[in-house]
């Protein structure tokens, strides 16, 4: 048993850092995952860490520094949100693509414009073709025991981790958390040892070359399968993780999902409060239930499916919107991965929370409602809905 | 590495060349339209077209000259027209 | 000790033949010159360019020594992440110390435009780097585009030289003096026609603990419009013109490495590049004054800064 | 302690409505509660109205959306009182407690309450004469475990001085300062 204490989701994340202690930390602060990085250079200032922690000029060269870090075979991390997600955009690629096992503790927030600071998915969700390793969280404490496995799946997959928390709900909200003491985190992540590394001194590597239209696609399909196989090994780790600390983590959470008729899908911090809707909902003999997707990339479509294929109705909740006029990312992958079953459930999609937008209990409970409504009239009034925005 | 075109399983994961100078594999010689010719006797060993030689094509041998590396030598003329004005050991000519 | 030829024969290769880059490209004999320059193991990290391009075609590499190349505007960004991890795990004892030397090549795109800002954050944190711009005046791996190193009046194809517009209208930035307001140890200009002022400026910018700037003129065949052969004379001239002054800044400290016995006209210098060839048209004498004028000027003022 | 209490801090950008929030969720941790606390975000600098929010229970708190319905209400500046809504959603058998030199009953007009129980204290003045300043989240935290007793006062005290050592290592005064703030506000706290 750990030590219980009050921790907010950027210092659970920072909290998580330090004892994983990584080699090299490069970031650039941006809110709402400023806290993150201050909160480690002041382990680093009083001595808690010996990272070398490197204060880049932006998030652009924070990811770079990381990919010269990771290169040389070293353990290394970073933290950003948003704008700097985006700002990373282009080395997110080259970091997967170089197949660099980085760890990036990630706070969920709106992308500009309107600038806005608060919660959505928009940022990662834009991230989420660029072969990075996805987990969401849905607290605090998820969030703190992810970062940590995400150390060992990035290492054993060799690809790229993110781990992500809601802005502002989980990141500035304190809550109860239970700490692993120190010596059990390091004994769990374990020592790195680099399988290529620019330091090496036997052989001179070249990192970072060009392919021409012969071994693109080959390095590309061997990436495919890498991020395939990741499945297994985020599976591998949790059990492992799971052994040690008892805490069950899968590649998604099924509440109350065994005989539902109704379900929802979501992402994140929500998943907790569409818990209690479930609660609620069941004292009333209504069978509903949650799916909450952790692991998001790669997307565990096979065992979704054989997960929700019984479950008639479905409502995937987006908090970000692909503006492809066909709703959220979420609800387009859920819908595709039911599209194999016969008698394949009726799937909806909500759009909601964009922009740090409270998701409150009765709005969970109108979803749950609207699926009801489908069950009766056996009619979809909406397949792409907006929760809680004024009309 | 094999210049045989691998499949997917077989090649370094993540576009990684596991070891240095490959490119000596691949020959360059064939761009040339001029070839430069080296006159043992003129040369007097001053290794100023070798500094200049961008493809490392003048060929040595415990500091002095051997000859031109015709695999690698594109034909650019700068070891010809470096040559040091009395010395002129170096000639370019016509390819054939 | 005076730096030959006859030591640096003794030397393996850092550059391997079969590279593709142009029959009398400088910037291979740049970075042969620069690579048997340093005596200690070394990582090179390279922008996206000619050079990375040239050198680096998969499954191909002409580096023998390890070498990292991720974005066109990251090379300073990822060196001091290469940096930083050496000086971790060392302290760790993960890894030997062997005294590598770290190595970031630009060219003046990824240097003086789009690398702008990564460079100058790394080097304001003060990495142990070495970074090299190898300028060749215009972006020259997309087909010849201006960028902020271009001379006025030059030809590109984002500054062509039209019927009213006679090439680019702009003076080039002076990025060596840029960077060396940053106040770091050593900051030089240098080009490889002259090779033992290179290979010296090299040897003192690896020494220097911190960071180190060298600007190096590369003269581009293609993108400048001479024959092949032409290479070193024009980086010569580029000098005796004062067009490219070579000197160095060692802590805070000016000093010409070479002084012309006589300044030609950057005229003579000009006429020999296509991409100048409008300039020599009539009416447009003025703009070869103007050029002439600002040379006379910027090397007024180096004079002073090193006298 | 009901199963959910949900508490809504008011105060002004700077006064420490959101440090209280903190300090109270981490005095709950030590009485085995499940908590949060979280503040809300706007562009506010100081002055500005702003709240923040706790949840307590013995069971673990999922909920993750906002505070609509408090059980307790927590003004740390009267003059709040007169721009913003402070009893907004306040549950039937909730409770109101206002940092003020007034009685209970002078506010419950000034709010125009009806039912549910109203308290006082004068935070401002107690922070003033122990601490030298008026930061009037501390004894107000006080006063607040006085009136819903969800936490012991000693328990209370060890965590908070354990907490202000790291904060004010350089300022041992303050530390001893909020404590006698909290002791005192536990003690003058006014009900009706």
């Amino acid at each position: 048993m750990g030590k219980i204490s009050a921790k907010t989701g950027n210092e659970a994340m920072a909290e998580a850092m330090r004892q994983i202690n990584p080699d090299v930390v490069a970031a650039y602060p941006i809110t709402p995952a400023t806290e993150i990085v201050q909160i480690f250079a002041g382990f680093k200032s009083d001595g808690l860490v010996d990272t070398e922690f490197i204060a880049t000029e932006s998030e652009h060269s924070a990811l770079s520094a990381c990919i010269g870090s990771a290169a040389s075979g070293a353990r290394t991390m970073t933290a950003t949100a948003s704008q700097g997600l985006v700002l990373m955009q282009e080395m997110l690629y080259i970091a997967s693509g170089l197949r660099l096992p980085i760890v990036i503790a990630e706070v969920n927030r709106a992308l500009s414009s309107p600038i806005n600071i608060h919660c959505d998915h928009s940022d990662t969700m834009g991230a989420r073709d660029s072969g990075w390793i996805q987990i969401y969280s849905e607290n605090a404490q998820e969030a703190y025991d992810n970062l940590i496995q995400a150390v060992r799946i990035a290492e054993s997959a060799l690809l790229p981790v993110m781990v992500t928390i809601d802005g502002f709900i989980i990141s500035h909200g304190m809550e109860r958390i239970e700490i692993i003491p120190d010596e059990e985190v390091k004994g769990f992540i374990g020592e790195y040892r680099p399988r290529y590394t620019l330091l090496d001194e036997e052989r001179s590597i070249t990192m970072g070359a060009i392919d021409f239209t012969d071994y693109f696609f080959e390095h590309k399909r061997q990436q495919i399968e890498a991020m395939k196989e990741a499945k297994e090994k985020i599976i591998e780790v949790s059990k492992e993780f799971n052994s040690r600390f008892k805490r069950d983590y899968g590649l998604f959470e099924c509440y109350r999902l065994e005989d539902a008729r109704y379900a929802l899908v979501v992402l994140g911090s929500t998943g907790g409060t569409v818990k209690v809707v479930v609660d609620e909902l069941r004292e009333d003999g209504v069978k509903a239930g949650l799916l909450k997707v952790r692991v998001f990339r790669p997307f565990p479509w096979q065992e979704i499916k054989d997960t929700l294929a019984y479950i008639p109705f479905i409502a995937v909740m987006d908090r970000s919107d692909g503006l492809s006029s066909l709703g959220g990312p979420v609800f387009q992958e859920i819908r595709s991965a039911l599209y194999d079953i016969d008698s394949r459930p009726k799937v909806i999609n909500y759009i909601y929370g964009l922009g740090g937008r409270d998701t409150k209990l009765h709005h969970i409970k109108q979803v749950f409602q609207d699926l009801q409504g489908i069950d009766r009239t056996g009619r979809i009034d909406g397949l792409i809905n907006y929760l809680g925005v004024r009309e | 590495m094999s210049l045989k075109t691998k499949g997917w399983r077989e090649l370094p994961i993540g576009g990684l060349i596991l070891e240095g100078g490959t490119s000596e594999m691949y020959k360059t010689g064939g761009w040339r339209s001029l070839k430069p010719i080296w006159s043992e006797e003129k040369c007097t060993h001053c290794l100023t077209c070798w500094i200049y030689c961008p493809d490392s094509a003048i060929l040595l041998s415990d500091e002095k000259v051997q000859g031109i590396n015709y695999d690698y030598c594109k034909g650019c003329g700068i070891c010809a027209k470096e040559c040091p004005t009395k010395v002129k050991a170096i000639e370019m000519v016509e390819e054939r | 000790m005076a730096v030959r030829l006859k030591d640096l024969a003794k030397k393996p290769e850092g550059l391997a033949s079969g590279h593709r880059g142009c029959a009398g490209c400088m910037e291979p004999i740049a970075v042969r010159q620069i690579l048997l320059a340093i005596d200690n193991p070394c990582v090179v990290c390279c922008t996206t360019g000619c050079l990375e391009v040239v050198t680096t075609i998969f499954p191909f590499t002409a580096w023998k020594v390890p070498f990292i190349h991720s974005a066109f505007e990251s090379a300073a960004a990822t060196i001091s992440g290469v940096e930083t991890a050496y000086k971790v795990l060392k302290k760790r004892g993960k890894i030997k110390d062997r005294g590598t030397k770290f190595i970031a090549i630009g060219g003046d795109g990824g240097t003086y435009d789009i690398g702008f800002q990564a460079l100058s954050g790394a080097i304001e944190r003060g990495h142990d780097i070495v970074y090299i711009c190898l300028d060749n005046e215009a972006y020259m791996n997309t087909g010849i585009q201006r960028s902020s190193a271009t001379p006025m009046g030059a030809h590109t194809t984002t500054s062509p030289a039209g019927k009213v517009i006679p090439g680019k209208r702009e003076f080039r930035k002076d990025l060596t003096r840029c960077i060396a307001s940053h106040n770091i140890p050593y900051v030089a200009q240098a080009v490889p026609s002259k090779w033992r002022d290179l290979i010296t400026k090299v040897k003192k910018a690896v020494e220097v603990k911190g960071p180190a700037f060298i600007n190096i003129l590369s003269p581009c065949r293609l993108g400048w419009g001479y024959p092949p052969e032409d290479t070193i004379e024009i980086g010569n001239e580029a000098v005796e013109t004062c067009f490219w002054p070579i000197y160095e800044v060692e802590d805070g400290k000016w000093r010409l490495t070479y002084k012309p016995k006589e300044k030609k006209p950057v005229s003579e210098w000009l006429k020999k590049q296509g991409r100048f060839k409008h300039l020599f048209k009539p009416g447009n004498e003025s703009i070869l004054e103007e050029i002439q004028d600002h040379i006379d000027q910027e090397w007024e003022r180096l004079q002073r800064l090193c006298s | 302690m009901k199963e959910l209490v949900e508490i809504r801090w008011h105060g002004r950008g700077g006064q420490g409505a959101k440090t209280a929030a903190l300090l109270f969720a981490d005095a709950a941790l030590g009485e085995g509660k499940y908590v949060q606390a979280f503040p809300e975000y706007g562009p506010e600098r100081m002055g500005a109205p702003v709240q923040s929010f706790n949840r307590l229970s013995d069971r673990p708190i999922t909920l993750h959306c906002g505070v609509e319905e408090p059980s307790v209400v927590v003004v740390l500046d009267e003059t709040l009182l007169e721009i913003v809504d402070v009893v907004r959603g306040l549950v039937e058998d909730g409770i109101l407690l206002v940092n003020t030199s007034e009685i209970p009953q002078a506010i419950r007009r000034k709010v125009r309450l009806e039912g549910r129980k109203v308290f006082t204290v004068d935070a401002s003045t107690i922070s003033r004469e122990t601490i030298g300043q008026d930061i009037p989240n501390t004894p107000m935290l006080g006063a607040l475990i006085k009136v819903t007793g969800f936490i012991n006062l000693e328990r209370m005290l060890d965590d908070t001085r354990r907490r202000l050592e790291k904060k004010f290592k350089s300022k041992p005064e303050l530390i001893d300062g909020n404590i006698n703030a909290i002791k005192r506000a536990y003690q003058e706290v006014k009900g009706e």
